[in-house]
């Protein structure tokens, strides 16, 4: 605690997320390395998604989050809660310390504003760009995460571009304002195989360049096998079970990672039952 | 008559065509085209011809929108074909229309991606499991108790009274399943019908699907983009890209050595969920058109 | 391949959600925003639009109530002539009395009896033959579909109550023309949003299923089409009971429905206009209207909601009145 | 500063704008073709008519533009204008002018063209026309009255398409236009909202009492409101109800008006076997509570005693007026053998006369003969419609009324066997030969009280044996604010616009 | 594992010859030509229906009773041609813009209707402008407050607003504003000390603020409140729960999550997302409303004696005056094809989609 920088990004602690019948998430600890791939893994409803959008204070109103969540500062040990701020802190934090990804590139885009709008607006509120600024800026991202064209892909629409490239731009959306922290919800699972690997080559990139962080929620292993560098499982709300990648794949702890794995093909742990062939 | 031209001779196949794992072949389709629209249309599906085996399963793979679902859609009858035949044990297979389908043509049936449309959401399950029961005795097939296939399909026999929606979405595509399988169809062809579902029923799935239709001696053609789920249950496998197969084998044999750099460009780009953290391989923009290309040897493959 | 959330070319045809006409406009059709998709049938007592639509019920059974019972409880004869003319409110008369000398209370209980079951008349004539050829039209297509789709826009074209005002000046001012006159008018939304579902639901995969099994037309319409479109009808259907009494009343009041002396509310409300003094002659009866028409409307809007919480109260087509 | 405004009331006397409303039955304002109530208010401004009444009085001709000799036959009538005239535009008006005019309403078979019906016009010098007649039209003069039977500028309106034919082309212009010598010109016209006059500065009598004149149309209802609130400064078809509801800030005129509202019963046993037995229509008349309809049509009303309106020549005294008698009217239905059929009651549903609306007289008259157990039937339509109807001659039993199209009793000879009205209610030629020939003796002419004593008779007799039942002559109710002077009632044009005056 | 549910952009499958958007919207005006045409057909069989005499309606009583005069007023009408004959005249008539002669006004039909139509005009922008104001800001309250207090208020209020009878409401509002209160002006449409001003647009307000004439356009204004209010309350009440329901639909949408993930202001996330994509359904129901308030305004035009379009189609109902009513019958199906047609058209600019499709 007495080290000058925060190793971890994110911390969350004791999260939990109920609404007034149910809890979603029944209080979770998750630690986000700086610069690295955090997978957040699970089957479907065990509430990754509530957690990444709880970081944001984004949860559906009928739902409350508490414990901790805690972003830490570019410099010095100094630290945000972000569970229970003020909508003033938490719109500081949103898009521009934290950005997140959702899964379908085709709604996550306005269909109806052009790339460059969506692109700039947030970057001219939070860093107080003027118009020709920003969209130097935006060029640059969208070449960053390889858009062909980027100059001329400022005035298109979302719906000229494909599946892959609009993720592409929705990631550079969240990259805007340079944040710390990228919350990336299921980016790749409404993609194609081969568009997928070029997504999650970038965000491999991404990580290795520095000081972004992802947490990476998928319930696809292959994914978190191929980029994550620490992985986290959930069931029903709750982590079963926290390990660096390899560790998790070769020798899972937990009896629901094992079994998880077991029913993936081509896993070290596929069953070789009779009713396959 | 004498200049008479039987429509048979007119879609004489290109090539000959063995069924690979024996048996008569269910199900042949030749020259199947399917387009959308008019003025310029669309052609989702280009002249693809396939055979389909007694107790066989064929795999359809390939990106999205390369026609899978057209295709199926067109051989089952329920999309329009512009051009091409299918034969159901050698009946012409017609297109559905506002006539009832015939007692013969009750012998294929479907399985769709979307568990929850699927099922009419207003009629028990165990009525909807008993009109393909009904399909089959109209057919003079052996009859069957719903009860009995929702045992087969690993539910309960006692939820025949209950309504589609008190089933999650897995247990809904069981119940598809058990009413395709009760008119005990000679082909089954199935769109996808695993990727509705949770990842962890997905394989369980695809493997009880293989098991019944295996079991019942039917043929099956399953359509989907999850290479690892078919390389578990295919004898063989079809790679479609753009409306046309552009490579099909046994597979094993393509998933060895795939000749298409499309195929290959497919299998490079699975993640496998080994922790090696081995990132997949993503093809360059500039490959794609590559892909378009015919490799003759790549699209009947018997061996190796 | 999914297509982006409800793209419709055509926003007043309930044709499905698909690429027409070579382009792609993202469209809600408001008939069929009316109508939910039919989940499952369970009423949320826990929302809030719950109680309204309980209130809404009770006022519709109380109002419905007194149609049956105005000649027991209505103090006098809703005809007789025989109490001082234009009297206010107060001494023996709860709302006063006409022109005429009729009690207007009285005018007013009976009234119910007018204009609920005729409204109610009217709606399940629409219903009935919107239905009809809306299913027809979806389910075979082609020219069926084409002629009835036309004639469903010519008539939608037209201005509803000058429509109605032709025919009743055509058939002579009736209560029963005037119903006959609406009913030209409001079949079409039926038969479009019926037309629509059907369309939708024709190309559904359990249609299909049924029909890969061997389904007659019938036998998809009967069993898998129909039981399904109910809803949204029925929500359609009580959302338009209150539009119904509207248009009724005001073609009443224009003089081309109820004729005189019928207690009728819209011609009340009109007898108003030449006593404007006796403000009791007309605002009661209006009254009458609003309570009625917002009872219905309550009901709907709960019912819909129960149904589908997220669309609201649009009944496309609709007249002001 | 530096707005214009659209405001026409200034300061200034000269300028100051009447507001009259009015429910409109406006189809043109040419004179030619005109022939109903707004129309003669709008024309009666506009133009100058050979003859006028004075005041209200509506059974004595004076001399208008010209005086009148008359032949003792009837038959010739020589008309002289007095002094000088001139038109609106400042020409001069001359014997032409008014031949062209009264040869322009015979030609164009318009509407009031039956008023100079098989009269001939001629000049005999510039200030002298003659009209002369084949039969006895003691009426005549009567006529002459009518503003339909104004004096047009013949040159202007000739120029504007004007002719004394079919061929006329000029209703357009002089609905744009006025072409009279009256105290008023017409601004605007707009038939379906209102009619705009300004004074004419041409005009060679006094300056009439307002610069402007707008008359809008407005429903009874509201011009009640209009005139109380002070919006409008005068209103003409106030029902009873409402004349009496108005406060003090207001000054109100109730005079019956010289309409007859009547109800038919059809003489024609094929129409009507229940209707064309005299017992039922005795019955019927002794069933009516009169007094109790008057009360319900309100202020200034009167039960018309016969068809002739009282204020006209002819009239029958109120003694003579028809009674209810109930007990009669059970045994007269006894012996008529009526056996409880239903009656169906036609009329116009949306006829409304000064305020009275047609639906509630019938409404009224169902429920009193329900009383005597006759059982009625409404069956109201749009006049449009319904005219047909009782044109035809197939309406059982009809509720109408009757305006006089020149105040003279010769205008109600249609109410005999075999005449228009007659026929209305089945009634043949030769049904009742002794009308007839009382009908006969009061077409002939004669003295006033000739006259009078021959139609007193002859609706002694409708009354008795006549298949109609003169009800009620609604009350004709002005309204008009306190600043406004001269209001009288006319039967003919119902106000004199330009006798009116700002206080 | 992947689920492919990638969107692509729809292909073209535009003609060899247009632009797609151009043949939709080429498509979209024939359509409404052709019923256009089924609108002059429906009127002319529906009056022809009627029964009645138009003739002995027009003609004054002694008229009417003269041979002579009927058969030339029925030749000067062309009532004496058979139907058919009659409507091809009355359609070829209508390609010169000759709609008849009324034989109420005895005015050409399109005079008579080119000075009705601002009068109604007037009241129904009026009320539609404020409508879609009202509507939105109350429906996006409704939608962004879902459940909660104000919300059900909303919901009340916008469903009293459909449920109140109009005529019934004019008259209410007349008798406590003007005839109570003396607030409000009476009927019409200007007070009748004031002339109308110099015809530009044929809207009194417009063409007094035009004119420079504040005060003529201050009375043109107030009697156009009460008119204007009637027929906002109903039209309110429809916006109110349609805009509800589209902006629920878009709230629901990932854009919108994703423009909050942003940091964004709630202020712009509202203006630039979220009615941006609720601008298309909800421009439909502008549409749907104005059409429904065209020929809505016939109540309310009879209550505060409007000249309009109502008042006409009323005068000519009643008269049976078979060329007004095919007249306003023709007119308003045109309207309303041809607001339908412009909500058509704005979707293209709306949605790049459409204006897009390459
Ligand atoms: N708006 C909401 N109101 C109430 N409960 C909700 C809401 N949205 C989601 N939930 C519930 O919250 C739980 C967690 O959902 P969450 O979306 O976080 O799961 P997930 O792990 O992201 O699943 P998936 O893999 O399917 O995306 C689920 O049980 C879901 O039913
Ligand atoms: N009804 C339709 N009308 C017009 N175009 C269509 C229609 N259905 C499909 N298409 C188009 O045809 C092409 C092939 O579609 P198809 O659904 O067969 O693809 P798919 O391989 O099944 O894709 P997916 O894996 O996404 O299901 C796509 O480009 C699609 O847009
Ligand atoms: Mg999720
Ligand atoms: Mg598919
Ligand atoms: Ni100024």
């Amino acid at each position: 605690m007495s080290s000058s920088i925060d190793p971890a990004a994110l911390t969350i602690e004791g999260l939990r997320i109920a609404t007034r019948s149910h809890t979603i998430v029944g209080g979770i600890d998750l630690a986000l390395k700086r610069g690295g791939i955090h997978g957040l893994a699970g089957e479907s409803g065990s509430g990754k998604t509530m957690t990444a959008l709880a970081v944001l204070g984004l949860l559906p109103g009928s739902m409350t989050a508490s414990g901790s969540i805690r972003l830490a500062d570019a410099e010095g040990p100094a630290s945000t809660e972000l569970v229970g701020a003020s909508r003033g802190v938490l719109q500081g934090v949103r898009g521009r310390r934290v950005a997140m990804v959702f899964q379908d590139p085709s709604t996550s885009l306005h269909p109806q504003l052009p790339v460059g709008r969506q692109l700039t607006d947030h970057m001219r509120h939070h860093l107080g760009l003027g118009k020709a600024e920003a969209r130097q800026k935006a060029e640059a991202l969208l070449d960053r995460v390889r858009v062909p064209d980027a100059r001329g892909a400022l005035s298109k629409y979302p719906h000229q571009f494909s599946g892959g490239q609009r993720q592409r731009i929705a990631i550079a959306v969240a990259l805007a304002c340079d944040p710390t922290v990228l919350l990336a919800d299921e980016p790749t699972t409404a993609l194609d195989v081969t568009v997928q690997a070029g997504v999650l080559q970038l965000l491999r990139e991404l990580a290795d360049g520095g000081d972004l962080s992802i947490l990476l929620v998928t319930h696809d292993l292959g994914v978190m096998s191929a980029v994550a560098d620490e992985v986290t499982v959930m069931r029903q709300g709750l982590v079963v079970e926290s390990a660096p990648r390899e560790q998790l794949f070769t020798s899972p702890q937990d009896d629901y990672t094992r079994s998880l794995l077991a029913a993936l093909p081509g896993s070290s742990f596929e069953q070789t039952g009779e009713e396959a062939r | 008559m004498s200049e008479h031209v039987t429509s048979e001779s007119v879609s004489q196949p290109e090539r000959e065509r063995e069924p690979l794992s024996g048996g008569r072949p269910v199900l042949e389709a030749e020259g199947i085209v399917v387009e959308y629209g008019r003025r310029p249309a669309l052609r989702a599906v280009d002249g693809v011809g396939l055979a389909v085996a007694a107790g066989e399963v064929v795999a359809l793979v390939g990106e999205s929108g390369c026609g899978k679902s057209s295709l199926a859609r067109a051989i089952v009858g329920i999309e329009k074909r512009k051009a091409g035949v299918v034969r159901l044990n050698g009946d012409d297979v017609p297109t559905l229309g506002l006539r009832r389908r015939s007692a013969a043509m009750t012998g294929m049936q479907m399985v769709f991606q979307d568990p929850n449309s699927s099922l009419n959401p207003r009629r028990r399950v165990g009525d909807q499991i008993g009109d393909g029961v009904r399909a089959a005795l109209a057919r003079g097939d052996r009859g069957s108790d719903p009860a009995d296939w929702l045992r087969r399909v690993g539910l309960d026999p006692a939820m025949v009274s209950r309504f589609p929606h008190e089933f999650s979405g897995g247990q809904k595509q069981r119940i598809a399943i058990a009413r395709a399988l009760a008119a005990r169809p000679g082909m089954l062809v199935a769109d996808e019908p695993i990727s509705a579902l949770d990842a962890s029923t997905q394989t369980s799935v695809a493997a009880l699907m293989r098991s019944l239709s295996v079991e019942a001696g039917a043929g099956m053609l399953f359509i989907s983009h999850d290479l690892s789920v078919v390389r578990r249950i295919a004898d063989r496998v079809l790679v479609m890209y753009q409306g046309r197969v552009v490579e099909s084998g046994v597979t094993e044999t393509v998933w060895q050595n795939p000749l298409h750099p499309y195929t290959r460009a497919l299998l490079a780009a699975i993640p496998l969920p080994d922790g090696a953290g081995r990132l997949p391989v993503a093809p360059a923009e500039t490959d794609r058109a590559a892909w378009l290309d015919d490799v003759p040897a790549a699209l009947e493959r018997t061996t190796v | 391949m999914s297509e982006p959330r409800s793209p419709r070319a055509d926003p007043r045809d309930g044709a499905p959600a698909g690429p027409r006409d070579g382009v792609q406009a993202g469209m809600l059709d408001p008939i069929e925003a009316a109508a939910p998709r039919w989940r499952r049938p369970r009423l949320r007592l826990g929302r809030w639009s719950a109680p309204l639509g309980i209130l809404g019920a009770a006022v519709a059974v109380f109002w419905i109530l007194i149609a049956l019972l105005a000649p027991v409880i209505a103090p006098h004869d809703p005809l007789a002539q025989d109490l001082p003319i234009l009297q206010a409110p107060g001494e023996g008369t709860l709302m006063g009395t006409d022109a005429l000398g009729r009690d207007v209370f009285s005018r007013v209980l009976w009234g119910a009896q007018v204009t609920i079951p005729l409204a109610l008349l009217l709606v399940v004539l629409s219903v009935l033959i919107g239905a009809v050829v809306g299913s027809v039209a979806g389910f075979f297509g082609r020219a069926v579909d084409e002629v009835a789709m036309r004639v469903t826009d010519l008539v939608m074209a037209f201005p509803t109550v000058i429509l109605a005002m032709v025919i009743a000046a055509a058939l002579g001012a009736s209560l029963v023309n005037a119903v006959l006159a609406a009913l030209i008018v409001s079949w079409p939304s039926y038969a479009r949003l019926t037309r629509g579902l059907v369309l939708g639901l024709r190309s559904s995969n359990y249609v299909v299923s049924g029909q890969l099994l061997g389904f007659s037309a019938v036998r998809s319409l009967g069993r898998d089409i129909a039981p399904n479109i109910v809803g949204p009808v029925l929500v359609l259907a009580s959302l338009d009971i209150g539009t119904a009494i509207l248009l009724l009343s005001g073609l009443s009041f224009l003089g081309l429905g109820a004729k005189p002396p019928t207690a009728e509310w819209g011609s009340m409300v009109s007898d108003a206009i030449k006593n404007f003094d006796a403000w009791w002659i007309g605002v009661f009866p209006g009254l009458a209207i609003l309570t009625v028409v917002i009872a219905f409307n309550f009901v709907g809007d709960a019912l819909r909601d129960a149904l589908d919480p997220k669309s609201a109260t649009i009944k496309g087509g609709g007249t002001t009145l | 500063a530096g707005c214009s405004s659209g405001r026409t009331d200034t300061a200034d006397g000269g300028t100051k704008t009447l507001t009259i409303d009015k429910a409109f039955d406006l189809k043109t304002a040419d004179p030619g073709r005109m022939y109903e109530p707004t129309g003669q208010l709008v024309d009666k401004a506009l133009y100058e008519t050979l003859l006028t009444f004075e005041g209200g009085d509506v059974s004595k001709v004076v001399d208008g533009l010209a005086s009148l000799e008359q032949s003792a036959d009837a038959k010739t009538f020589t008309l002289t204008l007095k002094g000088d005239h001139t038109f609106s535009d400042g020409t001069p008006m001359t014997a032409d002018d008014v031949v062209f005019s009264l040869q322009r309403v015979i030609g164009l078979k318009g509407n009031p063209s039956f008023l100079l019906d098989g009269v001939t016009v001629t000049k005999k010098d510039d200030k002298t026309v003659v009209l002369t007649t084949a039969t006895p039209t003691p009426a005549l003069p009567a006529i002459l009255a009518n503003p339909a039977l104004g004096i047009l500028n013949s040159t202007v309106v000739k120029e504007n398409g004007g002719t004394t034919d079919e061929t006329d082309t000029a209703e357009k212009f002089l609905n744009t236009t006025s072409a009279g010598s009256g105290p008023y010109v017409l601004d605007t016209l707009d038939l379906a909202s209102q009619v705009v006059l300004k004074a004419n500065e041409n005009y060679d009598g006094d300056a009439p009492g307002y610069g402007r004149v707008v008359i809008q149309n407005v429903e009874g209802a509201t011009q009640k409101i209009n005139v109380e609130g002070g919006s409008a400064d005068l209103a003409l078809d106030l029902s009873g109800t409402q004349a009496s509801a108005l406060g003090d800030s207001v000054a109100v005129t109730s005079d019956p008006s010289a309409n007859v509202i009547f109800l038919l019963l059809n003489q024609n046993p094929s129409v009507s076997a229940v209707t064309s037995n005299p017992d039922f229509v005795k019955a019927v008349k002794e069933a009516i509570d009169y007094d109790d309809l008057v009360s319900i049509a309100g202020t200034g009303t009167a039960q018309a005693a016969g068809v002739v309106p009282s204020m006209l020549l002819g009239a029958l005294p109120e003694s003579a007026k028809l009674t209810q008698d109930l007990d009669a009217a059970k045994a007269d239905l006894a012996k008529s053998g009526y056996a409880g059929e239903s009656v169906t009651l036609n009329f116009p549903s949306d006829i409304s006369l000064n305020g009275i609306d047609f639906p509630t007289i019938a409404q009224r008259i169902q429920s009193q003969l329900k009383e005597v157990g006759i059982t009625v039937e409404l069956a109201p339509a749009p006049v449009a419609t319904e005219l047909d109807a009782y044109r035809n001659g197939t309406e059982t039993m009809g509720l109408w009324y009757w305006g006089p199209d020149y105040p003279d009793p010769s205008d109600y000879l249609v109410f005999t066997p075999g005449n228009v009205v007659g026929l209305r209610s089945g009634w043949a030629e030769g049904a009742n030969p002794a009308i007839s020939s009382l009908a006969d003796a009061a077409a002939a002419g004669g003295s006033d009280e000739e006259r009078q004593s021959r139609f007193e008779d002859l609706q002694k007799a409708l009354n008795t044996d006549g298949p109609f039942i003169p009800l009620l002559q609604p009350g004709n109710n002005i309204a008009a604010a306190k600043s406004v002077t001269g209001v009288v009632y006319n039967a003919v044009w119902t106000i004199d616009i330009a006798a009116l005056s700002a206080k | 594992m992947t689920r492919t549910t990638a969107v692509r952009p729809p292909r073209s499958r535009g003609g060899r010859t247009a632009h797609p958007f151009l043949r939709y919207a080429l498509r979209r005006v024939l359509t409404s030509l052709l019923l256009v045409v089924g609108v002059t057909l429906v009127t002319f069989v529906l009056t022809n229906l009627v029964p009645g005499d138009p003739v002995a309606a027009a003609l004054g009583q002694r008229a009417a009773e003269d041979p002579a005069i009927v058969a030339q007023f029925r030749a000067t009408y062309g009532l004496d041609q058979p139907l058919v004959v009659q409507y091809f005249t009355y359609l070829g008539n209508l390609l010169h813009g000759d709609l008849g002669v009324s034989t109420t006004t005895h005015n050409p039909v399109v005079d008579d209707l080119a000075k009705a139509l601002p009068a109604t005009l007037e009241i129904a922008l009026g009320a539609i402008v404020l409508s879609v104001i009202i509507g939105v800001v109350l429906g996006t309250i409704a939608a962004y407050r879902r459940g909660k207090a104000s919300d059900h208020v909303l919901r009340v209020v916008s469903l009293a607003g459909l449920s109140v009878p109009t005529f019934w409401l004019a008259l209410v509002l007349y008798y406590v504003f003007y005839f109570q209160l003396h607030i409000a002006p009476g009927s019409g449409r200007l007070s009748s000390d004031f002339s109308t001003p110099p015809h530009v647009t044929g809207l009194y307000t417009v063409d007094a603020l035009l004119a420079g004439q504040l005060d003529t356009f201050l009375d043109a204004a107030s009697h156009l409140f009460l008119p204007v209010l009637v027929l906002t309350l109903y039209t309110v009440g429809l916006l109110t729960r349609f805009v509800r329901t589209a902006v629920l639909e878009i709230l629901d949408q990932d854009y919108v999550r994703a423009a909050r993930a942003k940091g964004l202001p709630t202020r712009t996330v509202i203006w630039s997302y979220v009615l941006r994509g609720a601008s298309i359904p909800i421009l439909t129901v502008v549409g749907l409303a104005f059409g429904s308030l065209l020929s809505g305004t016939v109540l309310v035009e009879a209550i505060f004696a409007w000249p309009g379009i109502g008042s006409y189609a009323y005068q000519a109902a009643s008269h049976l005056d078979l060329p007004g009513i095919m007249g306003v019958g023709l007119l308003i199906g045109v309207m309303y094809l041809l607001v339908n047609l412009i909500v058509d058209l704005l979707y293209g600019v709306l949605d790049p989609r459409v204006r897009l499709a390459s």
